[in-house]
């Protein structure tokens, strides 16, 4: 015999136990991956993290036992289950995973961030306790592109993680950016992309290698390395060569300098951390209906104080120079919001250029 | 060595032995298979501690835990299954566990050169650099002496070398265990082989199922006497038979040549010969001169380069093993635990192995009958006398040696085969057991059917065979008529000094 | 080209270390698949060391103290397999797929709770060396020397010399051919078996950490090495079990994963425009065709993966 | 009464079923001590989480539900611990159940995405794929003497590039996960038979799970009932003996091996074909379903039918782990706990050794009292 049962730990029942004094409990719920990735992830649960612990709720996070909606809708079952009644969804996988438990729990909070329309199907409503939120990166991408290009950047790189829509985003908007300063410079021809995915969020010897032949072999100038912790092996490289790179999602020149001083030209930045914050302050604030059922794009929404905007070039640390300073800088965000600039958000296809990209695909 | 006792799970190997060892002295051990004789000698060398008695050597009590403790008191074994890296050279072999060294290197330069030096003071022909596994089984043995006298042993155990020996290779043997000897090396000799005893030992320890029988002077005793002490009992080495009656031809063999696995040359070469109904042939040959793979090509374990096998008038030069063993015929392989056994299987599923797809067995959706399969196999075991723990669900690995080989032969033969080839079908048997199977083959020829034997052991060969082919490096050099031939000219023709025609 | 040479060697440096490491193991009569979790766990040990060295360790320390690290940590941990293979006759293959997935889990729950136990915000699985790395690395020219390539050059000499000049070599081969020979003359078949686990250990403990420093100055550990191990295994066949052909065979291995990288910098190849996972294949595919040819007369230890049983004849 | 006791606990079944109870014991015990040493605080709740899995939801429903989806990711590890049991038994060892798994989901997903076809077809060519691959090992074992375990890590993943190659055809450009079968050929999804409507309309629950259990059975009866069973154990066991009566031994083995990549191809598509995950294309390691198939294999004593009870225990206490508060241990615990059981059930074999050391020494004492007594008797008599 001998199945003897190992725990000897009388604790509390696990369901019963959940603090009946405060109003809300903070629950986020990664799609697949952990909140280890350096990215989309890690940044939505420091920044719930964060909130909960100021605002003293409780928070939890919950990790799916596997990549698919099934297991997905379990954890919100289980956050549901353990009184949880805002749950943070970071990522487009969430939308199958919405439609399913939406409706089954009308009394809990929903925000998920990524997930758009597209993903939910054109047919669906949104019931009005979800909020989506689907970031407009291919405006930061345009934005660092089109600086790296006015910054006097022929050859550049754009090293995206996986391809996920988000990415994609990035690298598309890079591209389109870097496309159309060259071609206002009437450099188009001068002007060079190359482009691959990682397939990981993280850099090893292999990322290392190709990005080292970039910078040493092909001569690449700089690199826009979007895709979580994939940025580290750009830096290596960069570093050897005194090569650039450009940031992701928040500015990273503090991380990318420790690899090489005056390496991080700039970062397309967005505003996840910012709006995660946002909105969990309005549900405490009880505001939650005016979001409720909406699928907003963040992006532009002042025209005048670029740092306003959900998508920005981060003031401080962009090495501006004479190709493009702040007030170019500030003009070409007036430009996009005004409609003047015009920027694809569609990552079905590369997008058309005149300069020459030189698409890769998948590293690993 | 003083009251040795040595138990193995459910069995007493050694039941208080003593066994006294002179300065210079050839001391034979004797005694049936399983007596305890290896188990003794490992004892001594270290490789098993046993349970009570203790082991002295000049007066003095030692302890021998392992092979190291051996060595360091000159106690030098050559085993009855070599224990040669296959793979590592001569010299490497003999070297290794003692190997001169300078701060962990090998210093083989010196090694070599004593072993070159006792191979020449005691004729051991050996090439150093060549690997273990492309030289003869002969040379494998010197190396397994040069191991010993390398390591300076006083006493020196022979555990059967003689079996793998052809009989020029065992005068050799004699003469060097002879020089040893009058060097003042002491030597513990285990053979089976009453003659070579007799020609070489000074005294005779005999064993019988683990217990002491008695020592005896050789010089005072008999062949009788030994093998009386041995079994027990008087031992009739002769098997009575009729005389044969052969009928129409079973098997034609027509120039029949197999390759070798272990050289480039073939090792059966052109061979032709017939096996009628009613008559036992018997290949006869030292070990390692074609016989196992002339069985191979015959059963269709090998290819055959070249030649036409004919059973009961088909041709079944490419015929798969199935169909051969469908045509009729039955084989008891030299290898039992090899081929003839499934281990893991019990005894009720290795008795259906060579039948097991008839319908008898089978149901026509491919279910094995269970039932009948039980029946058959205690109608077998009962038949044949095959013993075993749990009747037919006995795990086979667990049957002893003897039971193993009888459930193979009751297979075989309740197969009713028109062509039964029975490659050394006693070995590693008993009296008891060889006694049986001998009449059970006798009474298949007495049926009418071909019976194709192949024996390393001459005694087995003469007494059994109605006619004997000679086999020596792979072809056959001579026929003889068992009952106007002697055991010296068959020696002559096994090692290759005569042949027929010559 | 240069950047090929180097990261051929690199590469080859990590596939030569673990591969002599498993011909060692497999030369004593014990097969080891555990190698993948053997070096995630010396990288762990070697990363550890790195983070925790203080700064403005002199290069030489910081390159001593990781590497004896790591080779501690692979050492233990091979300690796993030991003890199951040699004296409790476990099945090898089902220990070693065992070790590999327990040093991924064992190597991530420790580094998440440790950097959790710091800083409670961390909830990370990295663990960043960057001072550490670079005390590994020359620049020669633009050629980026690391010390692991000279180390793995040492470790290959050294086991050349010892598997066919020492004393020692001479037995661990007894043990994985023939057991039964090398114990009636006196070797202590236990213990060999031991000795070449352990250095299977050491190896795969310092290939891991070279793996990890060969490219990037953080190592995220939920990754494993990314098959590393078992790429070094098809190194080790490939080589037939002998030193000097492992070298070969992880240069060549190497160079294929050094030029699935940096192809691009190569006109030809970079017109051809195959698929990455060509080049990712291609070691794989290469290994099981060359083993279709070459294992008729494979040479591999005769009495691997047999637990080695006293009693037994 | 002693005797009877002592012959139960004699049978293997009973020996194999606590030597696996033994490492389940044990596994969970070094888990717990981990989650002390990590966090003391939370490691009772934690290794009890675990342990219940779905028992962790409140409502009745949701229990049944998950319940349910436990059992959808039990049928696919089912497979994959009846494809290694059944080459293991044949003296093979099939690590590459995972690369046969990847080619399984790879065939069934491309010929119901790409090609439109109904469940039952992509039913046929996941095993069909997964067949190929182990026949393509049992080929280069029995032809060319190449190392089944060898071959097999190399095909794990070579076959892991070429279907993330294959499924990017029948996926978004824009996401890396195979399009769902439900929007694109919900004819493809295995039928449920109502079997949902039984776990609170778990609509994951099709007829694979009694089908993977009808698979075990069949395995069984394979292995120990037929003719075709005889032939491939006893090749396994001694491929000399089996050439000797006439077997075909090199059929056998790649047979065996074909069978063995179907049974792990066949448990790809179960999972699916479901509905219950997509292709995620990206892949980067070789899926865990089928090298966790060996720890089923071995823990459930290498029997058909154990290994019903220990793939579901596998299946469930990694999915009790996702249960398990991340705040305070981290995601991989349960893999660290099953790794560690599949590392203990390395010592099965001599957990039964031991155990038969023991009763023979109680049964020889208990002898030897018994002649003692009988020839006191004697004495007296
Ligand atoms: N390792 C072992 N384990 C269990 N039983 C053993 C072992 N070795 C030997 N025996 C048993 O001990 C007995 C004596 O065996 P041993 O090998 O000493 O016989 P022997 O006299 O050398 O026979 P042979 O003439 O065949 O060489 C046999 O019955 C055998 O079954
Ligand atoms: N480990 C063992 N356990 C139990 N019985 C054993 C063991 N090893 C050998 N035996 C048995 O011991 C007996 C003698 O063994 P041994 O190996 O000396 O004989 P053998 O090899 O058959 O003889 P020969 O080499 O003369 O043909 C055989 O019956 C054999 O089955
Ligand atoms: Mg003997
Ligand atoms: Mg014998």
């Amino acid at each position: 015999g001998g199945g003897s049962d190992t725990t000897t730990d009388e604790s509390t029942d696990a369901e019963g136990d959940t603090s009946e004094n405060a109003t809300y409990q903070v629950a986020m719920i990664t799609d697949y991956g952990d909140i280890t990735d350096q990215s989309f992830n890690q940044t939505t649960y420091e920044a719930c993290q964060e909130f909960c612990d100021a605002e003293g709720l409780q928070f939890e996070y919950y990790k799916p036992a596997g990549d698919s909606t099934a297991e997905r809708v379990a954890m919100v079952d289980a956050a549901v289950a353990d009184g949880y009644n805002v749950i943070v969804m970071p990522g487009y996988a969430f939308a199958e995973t919405i439609k399913e438990t939406a409706e089954l729990y009308p009394d809990v909070t929903f925000i998920a961030l990524d997930v758009a329309q597209a993903d939910l199907g054109e047919d669906y409503t949104l019931p009005s306790n979800v909020y989506c939120a689907v970031y407009q990166e291919e405006l930061c991408g345009y934005m660092a592109g089109y600086a790296a290009v006015k910054l006097g950047y022929t050859h550049l790189g754009v090293l995206g993680g996986m391809a996920v829509p988000a990415v994609q985003r990035f690298g598309y908007g890079f591209v389109q950016g870097a496309d159309a300063a060259a071609v206002e410079l009437g450099i188009a021809d001068q002007v060079v992309m190359e482009y691959a995915y990682g397939n990981q969020f993280f850099g090893d010897a292999d990322i290392t290698a190709y990005m080292d032949n970039w910078y040493q072999t092909l001569g690449v100038q700089v690199v826009f390395a979007s895709g979580g912790g994939i940025y580290t092996s750009a830096a290596e490289a960069a570093a050897k060569v005194g090569g650039k790179l450009i940031g992701v999602d928040v500015d990273q020149s503090a991380n990318i300098n420790t690899y090489g001083e005056g390496m991080c030209v700039t970062s397309a930045m967005k505003g996840l951390a910012e709006t995660v914050k946002h909105m969990l302050s309005e549900v405490v604030a009880g505001n939650f209906a005016n979001y409720g059922g909406k699928i907003e794009t963040l992006g532009l929404v002042n025209g005048d104080d670029p740092t306003a905007n959900y998508v920005q070039l981060p003031m401080e640390t962009t090495q501006w120079g004479d190709g493009f300073t702040q007030d170019d800088y500030k003009a070409l965000v007036k430009a996009m919001y005004d409609g003047e600039v015009t920027v694809s958000n569609d990552i079905s296809a590369m997008p058309a250029t005149t300069i020459t990209v030189n698409f890769a695909g998948n590293i690993k | 060595m003083l009251n040795i006792t040595k138990r193995f799970p459910g069995i007493v190997a050694n039941d208080n032995i003593t066994l006294q060892l002179r300065r210079g002295e050839i001391h034979a051990l004797l005694g049936e298979n399983g007596a305890g004789k290896s188990t003794l000698m490992s004892v001594l060398f270290g490789l098993y501690q046993p349970e009570e008695g203790v082991i002295k050597k000049d007066g003095q009590v030692v302890q021998i835990k392992d092979p190291n403790d051996a060595n360091a008191l000159g106690i030098g074994m050559v085993h009855q299954h070599f224990k040669l890296v296959e793979c590592f050279s001569i010299l490497d072999n003999i070297i290794l566990g003692v190997e001169p060294c300078s701060h962990g290197f090998l210093q083989k330069q010196s090694a070599r050169e004593k072993v070159l030096a006792l191979s020449e003071k005691y004729g051991l022909q050996v090439d150093p650099d060549a690997l273990v596994e492309d030289v003869t089984v002969g040379m494998q043995q010197r190396t397994e002496i040069l191991k010993m006298l390398y390591r300076d042993n006083e006493i020196l155990i022979f555990d059967e070398p003689t079996a793998v020996l052809t009989p020029q290779e065992i005068d050799e043997l004699m003469q060097i265990m002879k020089n040893l000897a009058a060097e003042g090396k002491s030597i513990l000799f285990i053979s089976h082989k009453l003659n070579e005893i007799m020609s070489v030992a000074d005294r005779c320890t005999v064993l019988r199922k683990g217990k002491y029988i008695g020592t005896v002077n050789i010089a005072d005793t008999s062949r009788e006497e030994l093998s009386r002490m041995m079994v027990g009992r008087d031992v009739e080495f002769v098997v009575h038979k009729e005389p044969a009656k052969p009928k129409e031809p079973i098997l034609v063999v027509e120039g029949m040549t197999v390759a070798s696995k272990l050289h480039n040359n073939n090792a059966v070469k052109d061979v032709s010969f017939t096996v009628r109904a009613g008559e036992i042939v018997c290949i006869a040959g030292i070990d390692g001169n074609g016989q196992t793979e002339l069985v191979y090509g015959l059963t269709g374990l090998e290819p055959l380069v070249a030649g036409k096998i004919t059973l009961c008038g088909q041709d079944i030069t490419h015929a798969p093993i199935r169909q051969r063993s469908l045509l009729g015929m039955s084989h008891i392989p030299e290898d039992r635990h090899k081929h003839g056994l499934v281990l893991d299987y019990t005894l009720e599923d290795n008795m259906v192995l060579q039948r097991y797809f008839e319908p008898q067995f089978v149901s026509k959706a491919g279910f094995l009958k269970r039932k009948a399969i039980r029946d058959y196999a205690n109608h077998l075991i009962e038949q044949y006398d095959v013993r075993s723990g749990q009747g037919p669900v006995t795990v086979a690995r667990s049957m002893s040696g003897g039971n193993q080989q009888k459930a193979i032969i009751a297979r075989e033969i309740d197969k009713d085969p028109e062509l039964l080839i029975a490659v050394q079908p006693t070995r590693g048997l008993d009296v008891g057991a060889i006694e049986y199977i001998h009449k059970q083959i006798v009474a298949q020829r007495d049926a009418g059917k071909a019976v194709l034997l192949v024996s390393l052991e001459l005694d087995e060969v003469m007494s059994l065979s109605d006619r004997i082919l000679v086999i020596y490096e792979g072809e056959i050099v001579g026929e003889l008529d068992p009952k106007t031939t002697t055991a010296e000219e068959m020696g002559l023709y096994m090692a290759g000094a005569k042949r027929k025609g010559a | 080209m240069l950047l090929l040479l180097q990261y051929t060697l690199i590469f080859a440096s990590v596939l030569l270390l673990v591969a002599l490491g498993g011909c060692f193991s497999e030369h004593s009569g014990v097969i080891n698949i555990g190698l993948e979790g053997i070096m995630v766990m010396g990288a762990l040990g070697g990363a550890l060391m790195m983070k925790f060295l203080p700064a403005g360790t002199s290069a030489f320390l910081v390159v001593l103290l990781t590497v004896l690290a790591s080779i501690l940590l692979g050492l233990i941990y091979s300690l796993l397999l030991a003890v199951a293979a040699v004296n409790f006759k476990a099945d090898q293959t089902l220990v070693g797929t065992a070790m590999n997935l327990l040093g991924t889990a064992a190597a991530t729950v420790f580094v998440k709770a440790m950097n959790t136990a710091a800083d409670p915000d961390n909830v990370s699985s990295t663990i960043q060396y960057l001072d550490g790395r670079k005390a590994f690395l020359v620049d020669i020219g633009g050629f980026e020397f690391n010390w692991c390539m000279l180390l793995a050059v040492i470790a290959l000499v050294i086991a050349y010399v010892v598997l066919y000049k020492t004393r020692f070599g001479l037995r661990l081969c007894a043990c994985g051919e023939h057991p039964q020979a090398a114990d009636s003359v006196g070797i202590n078949v236990y213990r060999m078996r031991y000795a070449g686990v352990l250095i299977s250990g050491v190896l795969g403990g310092l290939g891991g950490i070279v793996y990890i420093i060969a490219g990037v100055s953080e190592w995220k550990f939920e990754n494993g090495v990314a098959g590393f191990g078992f790429l070094a295994l098809a190194v080790m066949i490939f080589g037939q079990w002998k030193p000097t052909r492992i070298a070969l065979a992880a240069l060549l291995f190497g160079f294929f994963r050094a030029l699935g990288n940096v192809y691009s910098g190569f006109d030809l190849l970079s017109s051809l425009n195959l698929p990455s996972s060509v080049y990712n294949m291609l070691p794989y595919i290469i290994s099981l065709v060359v083993l279709a040819f070459t294992s008729q007369k494979s040479r591999a230890p005769k009495a691997e993966g047999i637990p080695y049983d006293k009693g037994q004849r | 009464m002693r005797r009877e006791k002592t012959s139960l606990l004699r049978s293997k079944g009973v020996q194999s079923l606590l030597a696996s109870l033994l490492c389940i014991v044990i596994g969970l015990l070094i888990g717990y001590i981990v989650l002390l040493i990590i966090n003391p605080a939370g490691a009772g709740e934690a290794i009890r989480t675990i342990v219940e899995n779905f028992l962790y939801y409140p409502s009745a429903a949701a229990r049944l539900r998950y319940f349910g989806n436990t059992l959808v990711k039990t049928a696919p590890l089912l497979m994959c611990s009846l494809s290694v049991l059944f080459a293991y038994k044949v003296g093979l060892f099939n690590i590459g159940a995972a690369g046969q798994y990847v080619v399984g989901a790879g065939a069934s997903l491309y010929v119901a995405l790409g090609l439109g076809m109904p469940w039952y077809v992509c039913l046929v060519a996941a095993i069909a794929a997964g067949a190929i691959l182990g026949a393509i090992s049992g080929i280069l074992k029995a032809y060319r003497n190449v190392n089944e375990v060898i071959s097999c890590i190399m095909l794990n993943w070579i076959s892991l590039y070429l279907v993330n190659a294959l499924l990017t055809n029948v996926k978004e450009t824009a996401s890396p996960y195979t399009f769902t079968l439900s929007s694109t050929n919900p004819d493809a999804i295995l039928p449920s038979l109502g079997l949902g409507a039984l776990f609170a309309n778990n609509q994951y629950v099709t007829i694979a799970i009694p089908l993977v259990i009808l698979v075990s059975v069949a395995v069984w009866i394979l292995l120990e009932k037929t003719k075709l069973g005889y032939e491939l154990r006893a090749t396994g066991c001694n491929k000399y003996a089996a050439q000797y009566c006439g077997m075909k031994e090199k059929r056998n083995i790649i047979l065996t091996m074909a069978i063995a990549g179907g049974l792990a191809g066949m448990g790809a598509a179960t999972l699916f074909l479901s509905g219950f995950e997509q292709w995620q294309t990206t892949q980067s390691a070789v899926p865990a379903m089928g090298f966790n198939g060996i720890a089923a294999a071995f823990l459930g004593g290498l029997n058909p039918i154990g290994s019903i009870f220990s793939s579901y225990f596998i299946q469930h206490i990694t999915n009790g782990g996702a249960y398990v508060d991340k705040t305070m241990y981290s995601a991989q615990i349960s893999d660290l706990i099953s790794a560690l059981i599949i590392y203990l059930c390395g010592f099965v074999l001599f957990f039964k050794v031991f155990m038969n050391g023991w009763l023979d020494r109680r049964e020889e004492k208990r002898r030897a009292k018994e002649d003692a007594s009988g020839s006191e008797e004697g004495g007296k008599a």
